[in-house]
């Protein structure tokens, strides 16, 4: 196990960025050609892995990694075992291909460069993803997946339907991806873990934890959006917005692998439990289900993939779950299976959608004429994907059938459900693969004749090596498919399922999947009609739930923030002082606790004679329904402050006082010289009082704080101070305005700072308005 | 001298409780009001009561430095009205008709 | 305010209530009073001069714009607060020049600088509403 | 006449050095600059340069102050010379002087951005005085250790803000400032509230002098009320539900500089004071109130950014993006651990970057005559790739997600709610930025994929290549960029900065140095350790 | 030089309020009222002539004297169980006829209880007195006329 | 001796003005209309107030306080009058009628009626 | 004497809340003013009222005051606080009639622009 930074891997986890960064200047210049360069990216990825594979097949780990954020215990740090190493293969080797069909397929678009720079960035997330160890940049290139094929599905963004899958995908794979961050954060806290190897060691601690449902469902909630399981299956198909290519990459080795990987990845140590076991297949086989009855329903060819690919995606889940050895092994056959034909598949779509100028597959047929080369990449495709010999798909479902054939329970109900979906998929595969090419040549848009190298290397190549994995299974099993199974286990596990089948269970279903598939297939269009017709009948369906649940959550939102935010000034002052009665008087009583009874000094009557003439002006103030009354009575109650200052001792105060209420006395007579004003204030009744209760309440509590706070024995130091050093050093008998020049003159500056903005913008707001005004009377005019 | 000096208390005692009620009775003015002005009127005498009243807390106090608040009051305390004066010159008509009007309803009782 | 009366006493008054504000200001750290003090009291001064002769007349009066007095205030009382960087000591702490100047007792320093420049930031500004108030309405 | 009188007992006697000034560059140049400005205000072409000029020297200081703090930890300047806590003390420790730093650069940036957006009635009327002014406000609020200076600088930044939002006195500017106006008044005077009641109960206003009377006085005086008027006053300036309605009210309303400076710097302010006020000294008080702090926290998140999704103006509804984003910072304080704290600040310094750019670009859009109206925008990704590149950045940073600045801070509060247990915290930061991101997503979508809906012609725009706008948004993207791709020097920062409000000891032994030199503990091996680190 | 009476008026002004007659403090004193005029400069016009101290002396008392005697009249009205006056506006015609005379002489007779000016008509010949008692307008006409007016012509004449 | 005739000049200046003023506060009450009420409230008011600063200026032995006791005076007789002119002549022209038991106008006979109130400055 | 101001703060801040949740603007200006009078008596009274006959000035060769004065810090705070609080009601009162002015009207319910009222759905598409 390789600890130290390996500065080659490190750079082969930020080498697509770096292209993605290139590729619009090298498209610029090479135009569609740049693929050809492009391609060595991913090529040179997959070597520099592939140099990898004997360390891992003896049963290594290769790890490494630098510190990131070494203050949070994070490390920018990868774990290649059987299983990401598998995985990482897969991405950069189809990947190669992607490229190069990309350069193909988007040859002379506008914006190829761009494209490139997406897909070179989307690889990267997903390389990234794989070998990652740390939970956090596990978590990091999990979301960096989301928004590249964000970026992906919504390319074509000038129609509607991209721009919806798009956002539908990302809040989708989003709301997984902060699942998955809770999940693993909650992992963090259980196992102390701070990353995969970590987690990986700790062994039971996870499932014996309290938090284990919780971290598990969080874990699930981010592998199941990921994957397109039921209900969340349905962006997926919606994400067909996006060009073939994307389609062929995502759908293959990509993305919504991620989901079955991170499950995998968890299976030592959340899976064997009864949550895990239920789950999982549950919701894997539901999934499989409906991927595969819908994908009937279909006549887009790469609607229909899609929907095989939910389908596919959740055999894996089904498969994973179930967790016992042979069911791991079917589905780490089935997950490299699915990406050799599912790559190969959707890019013979896109091809045949690219020469023939449509994907319908009712308007297409006797093609095999004109792209001989990409019908027999097809066939091989639909071979593997219908699961027959010589292909890997074989291997992959004679594994499934070979897990589940020898249970008995409710195994039974879940070979059930293979055989169906299998089935299915098997009638679809072949609708994909056949139909376009085979019968009567059939009048499309454009004329179709075989694509240039660039389209057809990829799916020949991938159809290919689905033959050379299986004839050389042996090798496959104890390079890839074992390391895999061993590290998707947490076991040694050693995969030997070959093309020469035992004769049994497993043959016997693979048997029967075929035969019904034929059927299927015979009768696809029956069969298409009545689901349509029953779907039609239902009328809702996840993807229609979530536009309205968009649509209700703005609505909702507009409506609540009505409510909320209803534009009225009173309301939110209103509001307001709710709080501040609320957060006066609750603490003060029960947590502070109340002050005691004060005692009331004997005061000279005329100080009672001013605290009675501010409390009468505060009256007339309040109660008078004339503005210019209430206005004079505020320079009474002004002028009773002064009063009260001048007799507590603090003439500068009342000083001070009197010119600030004379002055604003003037200001505001000044400013009612300018409005015209008559109306009266009147509040009803009932709010009336109820602002008299909250103001009543506000003024109670601030009482009582003042009560409280004048019993607490007084630290006058400060004072002191200033009054021995007033004269002494700061050369002034007036100790209040010494402090304010001198011992707190930074307040003081702060203060002038004010009262010179207060100028400028009054300024400002009574002259632009001058200027402005005569624009508007002179543009009226 | 002694006998001065009682007088002097109960002088300034008693001016303390006339400038007093001199407050209470100026502040009827500006509630009652009626008209604007009236108002206007009482706050001016307010500010000149309380000149006085200030003086009278001097020689209380002996803090002569209440004098200075007191001519700055003499010396500002007017400037209130003559912004009310400029506001009734230009808004005051309005006024004006309204109390006019209000009066002839109730009927004039002064 | 367009009565002869006024308008003759009115600058008088001014002129009396901006000498007093100066005494309030310059006498401030000894007495009641001091540079906000005064400069709301100058304030008052240009108002009622306004409001009596004419805001063109304070204009004149004040050769530069009240805000840019205002900003000359803030000005000098930063600057008074930084004049103590050359003498080695923490920001606005005061420096004293010898005493005695115009028979009152009145040091020259950096605190009466800073008085200074808060009088004139208040009577900068509060002069600057003032007038923007008095001003002859457009609509 | 004159007794001796031992000055040493009231000052400080040993001259400082010029490196102690730095701590005063962020309050008396901006002030100086201002009221500069203002001087010649008549003179437009002046103002940008001058201003710029200003806070470049601000910035540079308190990257100076920075690395001093670094180097020495706190360290603290009494104005005046005045033995604290007698003078009003400058502190300068990671969480201000990082906030600090962050808001000048903001403030930078807003400066050079309004030379386009600001015409030239708008800086006669001191559209620069008042931005430096605002700063100076800024400054003095991050560094101030003396609780009735902070009240000092919230007025002078919120009378600058109060300038800026009229600028223009358009009627929608003019009701929008009313309602901005009035609730600030009544928070900023239930901060003065609390403030006299602090006085009243501790004699004292500087915060290391309160931080270490604390205990005694906790017994007598009633600090619970006084942390939650601290609370309410300051969750308002900061936008808290249900006190934010001022913000949503008011930021769309003015320039679009205006906003960005505002949305940037204005909430954090809050914030930073309810940091400062509630972890340093009131600590067993927010303990109490911990759980309201929680619920006002997801409350927060949740309106606000439900509140996004209901409006279909760009502006305003980045105005509740910034709310929202507050139910996240307060988070932190409601869990106050060191982690907690630490994504607080860091979602601060984030915040700031990113609602400042986003307030940018949607100038940048509407001068690229797009609308503000989402029923109307469209086509700029076609017309202006690298504006919408931008922009996506942007949207992914504002969402929490890589490779921006957004992620780390927001990782690092679910983490702390975790730790705590407090599962429905996290579950707020969580849900509030997925819906952050269709919000967000659903504007790039409907803003810059989409093409310019059938009908709506291109708005008027001023001449001219956005190529400052741009420039400006390559500014604010280097951080938000920088924090997402490698957060570590920024997150040792704020790992310091809640240091020290969770242990403020290095905060007040800058203040009162003596306290450092009471031997209660075996200090010195702790210390030599510490330098060995 | 009338401006240099005032401008002496407001350095006694100054030393009063100062309260510290040394030569510096009157020196400095003059030097604001020189400065305060300055500000004013525009609304001061010619005043008149100087050096009527002893006339503004008399005019000064014999305002004091009708001040605490007309203050006594107001009392005896206001103190009255049933208040009895006949108020009303009269016209006055005026003889002085500067902006400055014109308001002494307006300020003198509304402090004098029982008048209050009111008005001065556009071309300033007539001022117009609302008095508490109006019974009699001629009587008080004759009376402001050999009193204060004939004392302000006298003064500043 | 002489101190005690000051003393109880002083303390006989204070009820004086103290008593005016609260006549002038009745008479602000009692009178009928606003223009009595104003001689009340700028004559007797005044005297009352001056009188108090005068007694003031007599009490105290710092002659800078007796000079600015007695500025205050004459800064009250300089304003008072002004501010009482001001506001009748505006309470006029806006037309607050005098009492109906006024017995002359000699304002409202006059050729030239007053400006209207708009063009003031 | 604190418990007396105390009670007077109560009353000031209570009508200074009510004039505020008031409609019209001038009230709630008034409300201001109001509040801002309550929190300086606030603060004043904070600073407590022990002595409160002798000011704080040190006598005429004095070098420092003779006995107990009021306490002054609490009187600079107010006096500053006073000085802010009146800048912003200037401004607030300038802003209301400018508002008054563009919107013709102080009743702030009919003070919509910002937040119009029934404010259109965003977009529902995408
Ligand atoms: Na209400
Ligand atoms: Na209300």
């Amino acid at each position: 196990m390789s600890t130290s930074g390996d500065s080659l891997t490190f750079l082969a986890l930020i080498l697509p960025f770096l292209g993605a960064a290139i590729a619009p200047f090298l498209t610029r210049a090479l135009g569609h050609n740049a693929a050809w360069v492009l391609a060595l990216i991913p090529l040179y990825l997959f070597f520099h892995f592939a140099g990898f594979v004997p360390e891992v097949a003896a049963g290594g780990v290769v790890a490494g990694g630098y510190p990131w954020i070494p203050s949070f215990g994070v490390d920018f740090s990868w774990y290649l075992d059987g299983l990401s190493l598998t995985f990482a293969l897969l991405i950069t080797g189809i990947g190669t291909f992607i490229v190069l069909y990309a350069g193909g397929y988007l040859k002379g678009h506008h914006h190829q460069g761009r494209f490139f720079s997406f897909i070179l960035m989307f690889m990267g997330a997903m390389q990234g993803l794989v070998a990652a160890d740390s939970f956090l940049m596990l978590f990091v290139f999990w979301e960096l997946t989301s928004i590249t094929s964000f970026l992906l599905i919504g390319f074509d963004h000038s129609r509607e339907a991209s721009r919806r899958a798009a956002i539908q995908a990302l809040v989708v794979t989003g709301l997984g991806g902060l699942a998955l961050l809770a999940g693993l954060l909650v992992i963090w806290n259980i196992t102390g873990a701070t990353s995969l190897s970590e987690l990986l060691a700790t062994g039971d601690a996870l499932r014996g934890s309290g938090l284990y449902l919780p971290a598990l469902l969080l874990v699930l909630g981010g592998a199941f959006t990921k994957s397109a399981q039921f209900p969340f299956h349905f962006w997926l198909p919606n994400a067909m917005e996006a060009p073939t290519p994307v389609s062929a990459y995502l759908h293959s080795a990509t993305m919504v692998k991620a989901g079955v990987y991170l499950l995998m990845r968890m299976n030592p140590v959340m899976g064997e439990t009864v949550y895990w076991e239920t789950i999982l297949p549950i919701f894997g086989g539901v999934t499989l289900l409906v991927g595969a009855l819908l994908a009937v329903r279909q006549t887009d060819l790469k609607l229909m993939l899609a929907y095989t690919t939910v389908a596919s995606l959740g055999l894996l889940v089904m498969m994973t779950g179930l967790g016992f050895e042979h069911a791991i092994e079917a589905a780490v056959l089935y997950l490299i299976a699915h990406s050799l034909f599912k790559g190969a598949m959707f890019m013979v779509a896109g091809l045949i959608d690219h020469e023939a100028g449509t994907r319908d597959v009712t308007k297409l047929g006797g093609l095999r004429k004109a792209m001989p080369i990409t019908f027999a990449a097809a066939l091989l495709a639909a071979i593997s994907m219908g699961g027959l010999p010589p292909m890997f798909g074989f291997l992959a479902k004679e594994e499934i059938y070979y897990a589940l054939g020898f249970e008995g329970g409710w195994m039974t109900l879940f070979t059930l459900v293979a055989l169906l979906g299998n089935a299915l998929m098997f009638a679809v595969g072949f609708a994909v693969a056949l139909k376009p090419f085979l019968g009567p040549e059939v009048e499309t848009p454009k004329h179709a004749h075989e694509g240039p190298v660039l389209l057809w290397l990829g799916p020949l190549f991938l159809a290919l090596t689905g033959i050379a994995a299986a004839l050389l299974s042996s090798q496959t099993h104890a390079l890839f498919s074992s390391p895999m199974a061993s590290a998707v286990a947490g076991e040694p596990t050693t995969v030997t399922i070959g093309l020469i089948p035992g004769i049994g269970m497993a043959l016997l279903l693979s048997v029967i999947t075929v035969i019904l598939g034929i059927v299927i297939y015979r009768g696809l269009g029956f069969t298409r009609d009545r689901i349509a017709g029953t779907l039609a009948a239902i009328g809702w369906g996840p993807d229609r739930g979530f536009d309205q649940a968009i649509s209700g959550i703005i609505r909702l939102a507009v409506a609540v923030t009505r409510v909320i935010q209803n534009g009225r000034l009173d309301t939110y002052v209103t509001i307001t002082f709710v709080a501040i009665a609320a957060g006066l008087l609750i603490p003060i009583i029960f947590l502070d606790g109340l002050p005691s009874w004060p005692t009331i000094p004997m005061l000279p009557f005329y100080e009672w004679v001013i605290i009675a003439i501010a409390v009468i002006g505060l009256g007339v103030v309040v109660l008078t329904a004339d503005r210019l009354t209430a206005i004079v009575s505020i320079g009474i109650q002004g002028f009773a402050v002064a009063l009260i200052f001048l007799l507590m001792g603090a003439p500068d105060l009342a000083f001070t006082q009197f010119m600030v209420e004379t002055l604003s006395v003037v200001i505001l007579a000044l400013v009612m010289t300018r409005l015209k004003l008559t109306q009266s204030d009147h509040r009803p009744l009932g709010e009336k009082a109820l602002d008299i209760s909250i103001a009543g309440l506000c003024g109670v509590g601030i009482t009582l704080v003042l009560l409280s706070v004048t019993q607490v024995p007084f630290d006058p130091t400060l004072s002191e101070f200033f009054a021995t050093y007033s004269y002494a050093i700061a050369h002034g008998r007036n100790i209040v305005n010494v402090i304010l020049v001198d011992f707190r003159a930074m307040d003081t500056l702060g203060e002038i700072a004010v009262v010179m903005v207060a100028g400028l913008a009054i300024l400002a707001l009574v002259r632009i308005r001058v200027k402005r005004t005569k624009e508007t009377t002179e543009a009226r005019r | 001298m002694n006998s001065a000096q009682d007088f002097l208390s109960f002088a300034e005692y008693a001016a303390l409780v006339l400038f007093s009620l001199s407050f209470l009775a100026t502040i009827y003015r500006v509630i009652v009001g009626p008209t604007l002005p009236d108002r206007i009127i009482g706050l001016d005498m307010l500010v000149i009561v309380a000149v006085g009243f200030i003086a009278v807390i001097g020689i209380r106090t002996s803090f002569t430095l209440f004098v200075d608040v007191a001519i700055a009051l003499a010396l500002v305390g007017f400037l209130a009205t003559v912004a009310f004066a400029r506001f009734v010159l230009s808004r005051g008509a309005l006024w004006a008709r309204l109390h006019e009007e209000d009066k002839t309803r109730r009927g004039d009782k002064t | 305010m367009n009565t002869v009366i006024f308008r003759t006493a009115a600058p008088y008054i001014a002129a009396l209530m901006v000498i007093f504000s100066i005494f309030v200001l310059l006498r401030g750290h000894n007495e009641p009073g001091g540079g906000f003090i005064g400069g709301l009291m100058g304030a008052s001064a240009f108002a009622i001069y306004g409001i009596a002769c004419g805001v063109s007349s304070v204009r004149r009066a004040l050769y530069l714009h009240p805000m840019t007095w205002s900003a000359i205030g803030l000005f000098l009382g930063a600057a008074a607060g930084v004049m103590s960087v050359f003498f080695g000591v923490p920001f606005l702490t005061g420096l004293w020049a010898p005493p005695e100047i115009f028979g009152i007792e009145v040091e020259l320093s950096s605190i009466l600088l800073f008085d200074i420049g808060v009088y004139l930031v208040v009577l900068g500004a509060i002069t600057s509403i003032a007038l923007a108030l008095e001003e002859r309405e457009e609509d | 006449m004159d007794s001796y009188v031992d000055i040493s007992e009231a000052m400080v006697v040993e001259p400082i050095s010029l490196v102690d000034w730095l701590i005063v560059v962020p309050v008396a140049v901006p002030l100086l600059f201002g009221a500069l400005l203002l001087v010649f205000r008549k003179a437009p072409q002046t103002q940008a340069i001058g201003a710029v000029i200003g806070l470049s020297l601000v910035f540079a200081a308190e990257i100076g102050l920075l690395m001093r703090v670094l180097a020495e930890g706190p360290f603290s300047l009494t104005m005046g010379g005045w033995l604290p806590p007698f003078g009003i003390s400058l502190v300068a420790d990671a969480l201000g002087v990082t906030l600090a730093l962050t808001a000048t650069l903001v403030a930078l940036v807003c400066a050079l951005y309004g030379v386009r957006d600001i015409d030239a009635s708008g800086r006669r009327y001191g559209f620069y005085t008042f931005l430096m002014l605002l700063m100076a406000g800024v400054g003095g609020a991050f560094l101030t250790g003396d609780v009735f200076n902070l009240y000092v600088w919230f007025e002078v930044f919120l009378i600058s803000a109060f300038g800026l939002i009229v600028l223009g006195s358009e009627a929608r500017q003019l009701d929008g400032a009313v309602k901005y106006a009035v609730l600030n008044l009544i928070a900023t005077t239930l901060f003065l509230i609390g403030t006299g009641l602090i006085y009243g109960s501790f004699g004292t206003l500087s915060m290391a002098d309160i931080a270490r009377k604390a205990p005694e006085v906790r017994e007598v005086a009633p600090l619970a009320t006084i942390a939650v008027i601290y609370f309410i006053a300051f969750g308002m300036k900061a936008a808290a539900f249900p006190l934010h309605f001022w913000l949503p009210a008011s930021y769309h309303t003015p320039r679009i500089v205006v906003a960005a400076l505002f949305g940037g710097i204005l909430t954090k302010i809050g914030v930073y004071a309810l940091l400062r006020t509630l972890m340093m000294l009131f600590p067993p008080e927010r303990d109490m109130i911990s759980d309201l702090i929680g619920w006002v926290a997801v409350a927060t998140m949740m309106f606000g950014v439900i509140g996004a999704l209901a409006q279909s103006d760009i502006r305003r509804l980045l105005g509740w993006i910034v709310v929202s984003g507050i139910g996240v910072m307060l988070a932190g304080l409601a869990l106050g651990s060191q982690t907690g704290l630490s994504g607080t600040v860091l979602y601060a310094i984030h915040s700031m970057l990113v609602m400042t750019a986003l307030y940018i670009l949607a100038g940048v859009m509407r001068g690229l005559g797009s609308s503000y109206n989402l029923h109307e925008a469209g086509g700029l990704y076609r017309s202006h790739p690298a504006l919408a590149a931008i922009a996506l950045i942007l949207v992914l940073a504002a969402a929490g997600l890589p490779p921006a600045s957004g992620l780390w801070p927001k990782v690092y509060l679910v983490k702390a709610s975790l730790d705590e247990g407090v599962w429905w915290l996290a579950l707020g930061i969580l849900a509030s930025g997925l819906l952050t991101t269709l919000a967000l997503g659903r504007v790039f979508a409907l803003a810059f994929w989409r093409s310019r809906p059938e009908g709506v012609a291109a708005l008027e725009a001023p001449v001219g290549q956005p190529v400052a706008g741009y420039a400006l948004l390559g500014i604010l993207l280097i951080p938000i960029l920088g924090i997402g791709l490698y957060p570590e020097p920024v997150i040792q920062l704020t790992d310091m900065a809640a240091q020290g409000l969770l242990e403020p000891s290095g905060f007040i032994e800058a203040v009162f140095p003596e306290e450092a030199a009471v031997p209660d503990v075996p200090a010195g091996e702790v210390e030599t350790e510490e330098v060995a680190e | 030089m009338t401006l240099l009476l005032v401008n002496v008026l407001l350095a006694l002004a100054w030393t009063a309020v100062t309260g510290s007659f040394t030569l510096m403090n009157i020196a400095f004193g003059f030097v604001l009222g020189a400065l305060a005029l300055h500000m004013i400069r525009a609304q001061v016009g010619s005043l008149g002539y100087v050096d009527r101290a002893t006339k503004l002396l008399s005019l000064a008392w014999s305002f004091v004297w009708e001040l605490i005697v007309a203050s006594f009249r107001v009392a005896v009205i206001v103190l009255s169980p049933r208040i009895d006056i006949k108020p009303g506006i009269f016209v006055y015609p005026l003889t002085v006829d500067r902006d400055f005379e014109i308001t002494l002489l307006s300020s003198l007779m509304t402090l004098t209880p029982g008048t209050l000016s009111v008005d001065v008509s556009e071309d300033r010949r007539f001022l117009y007195v609302h008095a508490l008692d109006c019974s009699d307008p001629e009587t008080m006409i004759r009376d402001v006329r050999h009193g204060f007016e004939q004392k302000i012509l006298e003064a500043f004449r | 001796m002489i101190e005690s005739v000051l003393t109880i000049i002083v303390g006989l200046l204070l009820i004086f003005g103290g008593g005016f003023s609260l006549v002038a506060a009745i008479g602000l009450n009692r009178l009928p209309d606003l223009y009595s009420r104003m001689h009340s409230a700028s004559k007797a008011g005044t005297l009352g107030s001056g009188a108090v600063l005068i007694a003031l200026a007599i009490h105290t032995d710092d002659i800078a306080t007796m000079t600015r006791a007695l500025a205050g005076f004459v800064f009250l007789l300089l304003t008072a009058p002004i501010a009482a002119h001001l506001l009748a002549k505006a309470a006029y022209e806006a037309g607050y009628r005098m009492w109906s038991g006024s017995v002359r106008d000699d304002m409202h006979k006059t050729p030239e009626p007053p400006a209207p109130a708009s063009s003031q400055n | 004497m604190e418990a007396i101001l105390a009670v007077l703060v109560g009353i000031f801040f209570a009508v200074s809340a009510y004039l505020l949740m008031s409609k019209h603007l001038i009230r709630i200006l008034l409300g201001a003013v109001v509040l801002s009078n309550a929190v300086n008596l606030l603060i004043f009274t904070a600073g407590r009222l022990t002595v409160r006959d002798v000011p704080p000035f040190i006598p005429l060769g004095m070098l420092s005051p003779e006995g107990a004065t009021s306490n002054p810090l609490p009187q600079a705070l107010v006096l500053t606080a006073i000085v802010i609080a009146f800048s912003i009601f200037a401004f607030l009162l300038v802003l209301a009639y400018r508002a008054y002015q563009e919107l013709d009207t102080d009743y702030t319910d009919d003070m919509r622009l910002a937040e119009p009222e029934g404010d259109d759905l965003p977009p529902l598409r995408y």
